[in-house]
């Protein structure tokens, strides 16, 4: 085991700056999309998005190249007085995910958020693109920055930024969704930003490193860790903190809800993860992991059984993620402390591979989602007959990513659980690993029956729309990624573990 | 007793209250209040933990309390958010609540 | 004598924070949660933290209470309500939360004994950046990544809000109207109050990098001469799509985006001040930040677009 | 080699994707039956070298053994010959894309599952063979079809979670081994996990092969649905369970206790399905039980193996299961194909292809069932697979009765009676002209006086038993088709009902403000707590 000492920053690295431009970038874009009041709105998200896809490629690329992480030091001003931003294997993956994702949601939402030519400035255009930018920019920032205050206005920024893209569209149901979100979420990092309080209090810094290398058990950190935990898994939405994220994915527009559940929730579920893996692993205790997976199982249960249930498309994918989520806690009681290191790494592959892989198959099956209300004009799964004839790549689509979903190979989904289901066997924790082949039985089922039901005669008086092939494929894309992440071998990725301890 | 001492229980009991209110209260408006107590309560005790930390002449520690100043302006900003919503659904709606069962039939 | 005030201030904040929450009117909460916003910044200056103390009086206290005051006027009459909490969950409820907040209370005894501070390495490299006030110094150089992030988040509050309006009223002005008729004495005061408010909220902003003081507070007290001269009705919001309030907006993060872009060349890290520039540089900064923190604030206060002459 | 492996599984895959375009549509559906042609190129040459590997991606293996090889030729064969049929019967016919891509997934999962080396490609093409089959069956969209088709899945997906859990089990028994199938199942008897694997890997295939009492689902979905998709359905796909026990049974080590449960389970599915087969009205129903019956014997040979620790019983289950496949499929096309009136010759030619499962002298199955007569024994097993055959002759009189008389409601557009008639004649061909290569013995010996005794002797018993109870007028009482299943099933449909909704009610309970922000106050404090009581000091 590397000393913790080595996850600390000393100094800005080469290649460093992307890290801030990740950041910035966006809030450039932001700043001149607000300012210039709808002028070329599209020309700066697209340019923003591909620079960004740029940064987090050429991070990606220097973190394999040197084996190591990258680090800036904001102003030079070295914690514990100032902030750094470090990004190790698992940020540069996510960085790379997050901007693959914002642009293919892009290119799905261009049309429908065109800003019209030669008339004055529209709201849906100017407020879609101002989230989605700060949304990629409190994404990175989640990924990189290693400052827990600097973390909270992250995931503040984030939250502000999803609830615009949820409330939208303006009906009762969406604002409603929206405002329990907020009302959630700020509880959630109410209770984060009281942990952050209680560490500086007890280490003076709020440096992850600084806190990692002097971190002792004693009371404040304790409940410092708990508070931690508890307002991310609010923002998470974990069962049984899930209230505000059905109704609030279902009720954004399919770009702005494939971002959602692909990318946003992942932010707060990144942070923990870092938390317990890089910040508290000493603290990594059975019983309270055991809880989170607990909870976890629950999640998967719960989701599934309730997405199962459901007779609005759009709603049933919005529980699978609610399911999905639960999956990607069986790590903390997967990945044992000290001892098994194979299985940590195997369950901690499977983790992020879950991550990786829920990211695209989801973004993918809500942009599918998304064509199917277009096409039909309502998203009501009795009536979905008729969709294979006049959006068929959107039914492949779907059929993809709910492959990754209920984890049948080859997909990216199967390689996450085999992996999950191989750690929780190998280190005799039987209950989850029957959850996690519950969870792939129901989701089965209810990915089954929506596709029967898209495959089925269009119902009689049935009018249907016709929608583009460009937005199709896109869908397909983002499907086709997670379903080809399957042919990555069945072992744990080195890549992941570049600048980690463990 | 200090001060820092006497503040801290006050904003361990502002938590409290506010958790209670945040759970039971009914109306969105007093959710949002009660957040906003939350709040307080928080950046309080960070200002006790800066008072704990006067040295070097100063009264405070000063990062915790520049800390606390951008914790309020966020606290604002989601404060603005909620009333903008609160009030766009009662006009929809008639009355803001977010106790009704969303999208199902 | 000083802790028999602490601990009645102490006392009297738990006192009006929990009328606040058991209010039964929402009207009588709010009023009730703004004089717990000041009492509260009292307390911070019995904490030595004269800055927070400003900001919770201008923000904490007086931005959100105002806003809180139009949400409440306005949903006076909800009363509903869905779902009816029995007695025992009250009581369950009551307990949790007193568990929470005993929990919290007994950590002050368990903090560790020698507290850490960052007083002196702040003071140390201080002077480096011409302030005096180390609050500014945090938040303006040590931190400033925070503070910029922070103005972000600010933008986005607008874009939340202003996505709550309809679209058909996009581009129109906020449909801030408290009152509806004349009111004279809110009309001489929008009159008279203004420039002074003017004056200080410069005073405040300057003085801020070596006195309490700085952007948040001069800009909230812009805003709110603004928002009083627009509820009074002597000047009409402008609407949200003019490209002068546009400019307003985003002047402070462009300055302080360009004087981050700028550490990039000469000390050579993103958001560092050049040698012996830092002082202006900041000021520069909190000027154009003032403006676009006082105009932000009162759009926000003011609320979505609401079509030109809807009443 | 390799080449023929992928087209076998991708061609059908990229058919599958040529039913995008309206255009090539019709094509794709005219050429069906030409979509399983390159399986035909593998058994000859797997038959020659006996066991080849390949392997790609790291993971992916392909694998091709004797018993693999007989039952990919076997199956290759019925979907061309059913492919065909297919092909004439959609022709015109409304939602024949759709029908066609069902039809193409399940094909290339049938076959590709015979030639799967590793666990993950095994358990990818065996999910394949199994959960297209929902569309296959509902293609009517009744509602008797959709629930056949719903139950069908539930029983699949059931079955690939239990699969999925014994074969993770098994790379985990042997870590670092990879995860080609041989290997781990060598390593299977010294692990810790033997019988937890065992059980699950018989409790996973039996829900496929329709091992009683998870057999319920058979009926139901053989009795719904297009008879040419039951027709491969009940020959071909099937055979996937049984080439999971075949594969994943370490055979080659004895194992008397867990040998002799799967002999005990098989030979109680064998007179199972026989006696209830008879209770049947609905000729479709009969040739399941008779399924149930028949693919019990063949797992009772596997069981039989395992007890005794022999290697072959691989290739001989496989050997009989070659003439199943065929005739079951070929009686399924035979019920399509039927007209008004049955004429003499066919109700003969069916007569003696059917009475093969009960091993009537020169048909195919007399000779697969004298390949396992040595490992059947000649004691109490070897009686109890010689009454199973009576059952079985029972059984076959009783559907030839049931299909002699006028069908009710005849076929609007009947199959082409080339199909039966092809795969029958296949069957018996196959069985006599591999006869020699599966057991060492020529042909001749299967007409030696005593091996026709043995094999003549129960199918006369069954004769004069069906004799007898014709003359007395013994009526067997009626039992819905799936019998306990059926009800297993109702309680399982009833069951999971229940607890979805209690799921839904606590789901709906947690979706309260309220609830949910007391459940985070409530976690906070157990959260710290358990930090506290347990965490580190």
């Amino acid at each position: 085991m590397m000393p913790l000492q080595a996850l600390a920053v000393t100094e800005t690295t080469p290649g460093g700056s992307l890290l801030v431009l990740g950041i910035v970038m966006p809030a450039v874009a932001l700043v001149a999309l607000i300012g210039l009041g709808g002028r070329g709105a599209r020309a700066i998200v697209i340019a923003a998005l591909l620079f960004q896809l740029y940064v987090a490629v050429r991070v990606a690329l220097l973190v394999a190249g040197t084996q190591s992480p990258l680090a800036y030091v904001v102003g030079g001003f070295h914690p514990p007085l100032g902030i750094t931003l470090r990004a190790d294997g698992i940020s540069a993956l996510m960085m790379v995910v997050s901007a693959a994702i914002f642009l293919a949601a892009a290119g799905f939402a261009w049309k429908d958020f065109a800003q019209p030519g030669g008339k004055p400035e529209a709201r849906a255009p100017l407020i879609f693109w101002s989230a989605m930018l700060a949304m990629a920019s409190a994404l990175n920032l989640l990924f990189t920055s290693s400052d827990l205050f600097n973390l909270y206005v992250g995931i503040e920024l984030l939250t502000f930024a999803a609830i615009p893209v949820t409330a939208i569209k303006g009906g009762a149901d969406t604002l409603r969704a929206a405002l329990r979100y907020l009302l959630f979420a700020v509880f959630g990092s109410m209770l984060y930003l009281f942990g952050i309080v209680l560490l500086y209090g007890a280490y003076g810094t709020l440096d992850i490193s600084g806190i990692a290398a002097q971190l002792q058990p004693n009371a404040a950190t304790l409940a410092a860790a708990g508070f931690v935990t508890v307002g991310l898994l609010a923002k998470t939405a974990l069962f049984p903190f899930h209230l505000w994220l059905p109704p609030a994915h279902a009720g954004a527009p399919a770009a702005g809800s494939a971002v959602l559940s692909a990318l946003v929730v992942k932010g707060s579920l990144f942070l923990l993860m870092r938390l317990w893996f890089d910040t508290f692993p000493t603290l990594r205790e059975p019983a309270d992991m055991q809880l989170l997976a607990l909870s976890g199982a629950l999640a998967v249960i719960v989701g599934s059984v309730t997405a199962l249930r459901q007779q609005r498309l759009k709603l049933l994918v919005a529980y699978s993620t609610v399911a999905q989520i639960g999956y990607m806690f069986f790590v903390f009681s997967l990945a044992p402390k000290g001892t098994g290191e194979a299985i940590a790494a195997t369950a901690w592959t499977g983790a992020w591979l879950q991550v990786v892989a829920h990211a695209f198959a989801k973004a993918g099956m809500f942009l599918a989602a998304g064509l199917a209300a277009e096409v039909l004009g309502h998203d009501r799964i009795r009536d979905l007959g008729g969709l294979s004839r006049r959006a068929p790549l959107a039914v492949l689509a779907f059929a993809l990513s709910g492959l990754s979903l209920m984890g049948l190979p080859p997909s990216g989904g199967f390689n996450a659980k085999f992996m999950l289901l191989v750690a929780a066997l190998a280190g005799g924790q039987w209950v989850w690993g029957a959850v996690i082949i519950a969870g792939g039985v129901l989701a089965g089922a209810y990915v089954f029956g929506v596709l029967a039901r898209m495959m089925a005669e269009p119902a009689a008086g049935a009018s249907l729309q016709a929608v583009g092939r460009g937005r199709q494929w896109i869908a397909l894309g983002l499907s086709a990624v997670a379903v080809l992440m399957g042919l990555l071998p069945l072992e744990p990725v080195a890549f992941l573990a570049i600048g980690r301890a463990l | 007793m200090s001060a820092a001492l006497l503040f801290w229980l006050a904003g361990s009991g502002l938590i409290g209250l506010s958790v209670y209110g945040l759970i039971v209260n009914p109306h969105p408006l007093c959710k949002l209040l009660a957040l906003n107590l939350l709040g307080s309560g928080v950046f309080l005790l960070f200002g006790v933990i800066a008072r704990r930390g006067a040295s070097a002449g100063l009264g405070g520690d000063p990062v915790p309390q520049a800390l606390v100043i951008t914790g309020i302006v966020v606290a604002f900003s989601a404060t603005a958010i909620a009333v903008a919503l609160l009030l766009r659904l009662h006009t929809e709606a008639g009355e803001a609540s977010i106790d009704e069962e969303d999208g199902q039939p | 004598m000083e802790t028999g005030f602490d601990i009645a201030l102490a006392l009297l904040l738990l006192c009006v924070g929990g009328w606040s929450v058991i209010a039964r009117n929402m009207m009588t909460a709010v009023i009730v949660f703004i004089a717990y916003g000041l009492l509260l910044s009292l307390a911070w200056v019995r904490l030595h933290a004269i800055d927070v103390s400003l900001t919770e009086a201008a923000i904490g206290s007086g931005a959100t209470g105002l806003l809180m005051v139009i949400a409440a006027h306005k949903v006076a009459g909800d009363t509903k309500r869905v779902v009816q909490l029995s007695r025992g969950f009250h009581v369950l409820a009551a307990v949790f939360a007193a568990l929470v907040a005993v929990g919290i209370a007994a950590l002050a005894f368990v903090l560790p004994g020698e507290p850490s501070s960052l007083a002196a390495p702040v003071l140390e490299r201080l002077p480096d950046s011409g302030l005096g006030n180390p609050v500014a110094g945090v938040l303006f150089v040590f931190r400033s990544f925070d503070t910029l992030l922070e103005k972000v988040v600010l933008l986005l509050a607008l874009i939340g809000v202003w996505a709550l309006a309809r679209d058909a009223d996009w581009g129109g002005v906020p449909g801030l109207r408290l009152f509806r008729e004349r009111h004279s004495v809110l009309t001489l005061l929008a009159r008279t109050l203004p420039p002074i408010g003017f004056v200080f909220a410069i005073y405040m902003t300057w003085a801020g990098a070596d006195v309490p003081g700085g952007a948040f507070q001069g800009g909230t007290v812009l805003a709110a001469m603004w928002i009083l001269v627009m509820v009074a009705g002597v000047r009409r919001p402008p609407r949200i799509s003019s490209p002068p309030l546009r400019l307003a907006i985003v002047a402070g993060p462009v300055v302080f985006l360009a004087i981050g872009f700028l550490g990039f060349l000469a000390p050579g890290a993103f958001l560092a001040y050049p040698e012996g520039f830092a002082k202006p540089l900041i000021v520069a900064m909190e000027t154009a930040l003032t403006l676009s923190i006082a105009v932000i604030l009162g759009l926000l206060i003011a609320g979505p677009p609401k079509g030109e002459d809807a009443p | 080699m390799i080449f023929a492996i992928m087209a076998m599984i991708l061609l059908p895959l990229a058919m599958a994707l040529l039913l995008l375009s309206p255009a090539l549509r019709p094509m794709v559906v005219r050429g069906l039956g030409l979509a399983p042609l390159p399986a035909l190129l593998l058994p000859p040459a797997a038959w020659e070298g006996s066991i080849s590997t390949v392997s790609f991606f790291g993971t992916w293996r392909y694998v091709l053994d004797q018993a693999g090889a007989l039952l990919l030729g076997a199956c290759a064969l019925l979907w061309i010959i059913a492919g065909s049929a297919a092909s004439r019967w959609l022709a015109g016919r409304g939602g024949q894309g759709r029908f066609a891509l069902w039809w193409l997934l399940t094909l290339s999962g049938s076959l590709g599952v015979f030639v799967a080396g590793d666990v993950v490609s095994f358990y990818a093409l065996y999910a394949l063979a199994s959960l297209p089959a929902y569309g296959l069956i509902a293609f009517g969209g009744g509602g008797a079809e959709r629930r056949a088709g719903r139950v069908t899945i539930a029983a699949a997906l059931i079955g690939e979670g239990l699969i999925l859990a014994a074969m993770v089990l098994l790379a985990v028994n042997a870590p670092g081994q990879g995860l080609a199938i041989a290997p781990l199942v060598a390593a299977l008897p010294s692990s810790p996990h033997c019988g937890a694997v065992i059980a699950l890997l018989v409790i996973g295939f039996g829900l496929k092969i329709g091992l009683v009492p998870l057999h319920g689902w058979m009926p139901m979905s053989y009795a719904a649905g297009p008879l040419i998709a039951t027709a491969v359905l009940s020959g071909a796909t099937s055979k996937a369970g049984l080439i999971g026990l075949i594969r994943f049974l370490p055979l080659s080590e004895a194992m008397p206790v867990a040998g002799g449960m799967i002999l005990a389970a098989g030979l109680v599915s064998a007179l199972y399905g026989a006696l209830l087969g008879l209770t049947q009205a609905n000729p479709r129903s009969v040739l399941a039980y008779s399924s149930i019956s028949q693919l019990g014997q063949m797992a009772a040979v596997l069981g039989a193996g395992l007890a005794a620790g022999a290697p072959g019983a691989g290739v001989i289950a496989a050997y009989y299961a070659v003439y199943h496949v065929l005739v079951k499929g070929g009686l399924f096309l035979w019920l399509g194909a039927q007209g008004r009136r049955i004429a003499a010759w066919q109700l003969g030619l069916v007569g003696f292809a059917a009475l093969g499962f009960a091993g009537l002298p020169l048909t195919g199955g007399a000779l697969g069932k004298l390949a396992f007569k040595d490992l059947a024994g000649t004691g109490a097993t070897g009686m109890l697979f010689s009454f199973a055959a009576v059952g079985s002759t029972l059984l076959v009189l009783h559907f030839l009765r049931l299909a002699r008389a006028p069908a009710q409601d005849p076929q609007p557009q009947p199959l082409s009676p080339a199909a039966w008639i092809a795969a029958v004649i296949a069957a018996t061909l196959l069985q006599w002209t591999l006869f020699a290569a599966v057991t060492g013995d020529s042909a001749r010996s299967a007409l030696r006086p005593g091996a026709l005794f043995d094999l003549a002797w129960p199918v006369a018993a069954g004769a004069a038993l069906a004799w007898g109870l014709a003359a007395l007028g013994t009526r067997l009482p009626a039992f819905p088709p799936g019998d306990i299943g059926e009800r297993l099933i109702a309680i399982i449909e009833r069951q999971a009902t229940r607890i979805a909704s209690a799921i839904l009610r606590a789901e709906t309970q947690a979706h309260q403000w309220q609830v949910s922000t007391l459940a985070l106050a409530a976690a906070l404090i157990l959260f710290v707590a358990l930090q506290t009581v347990f965490g580190p000091r």
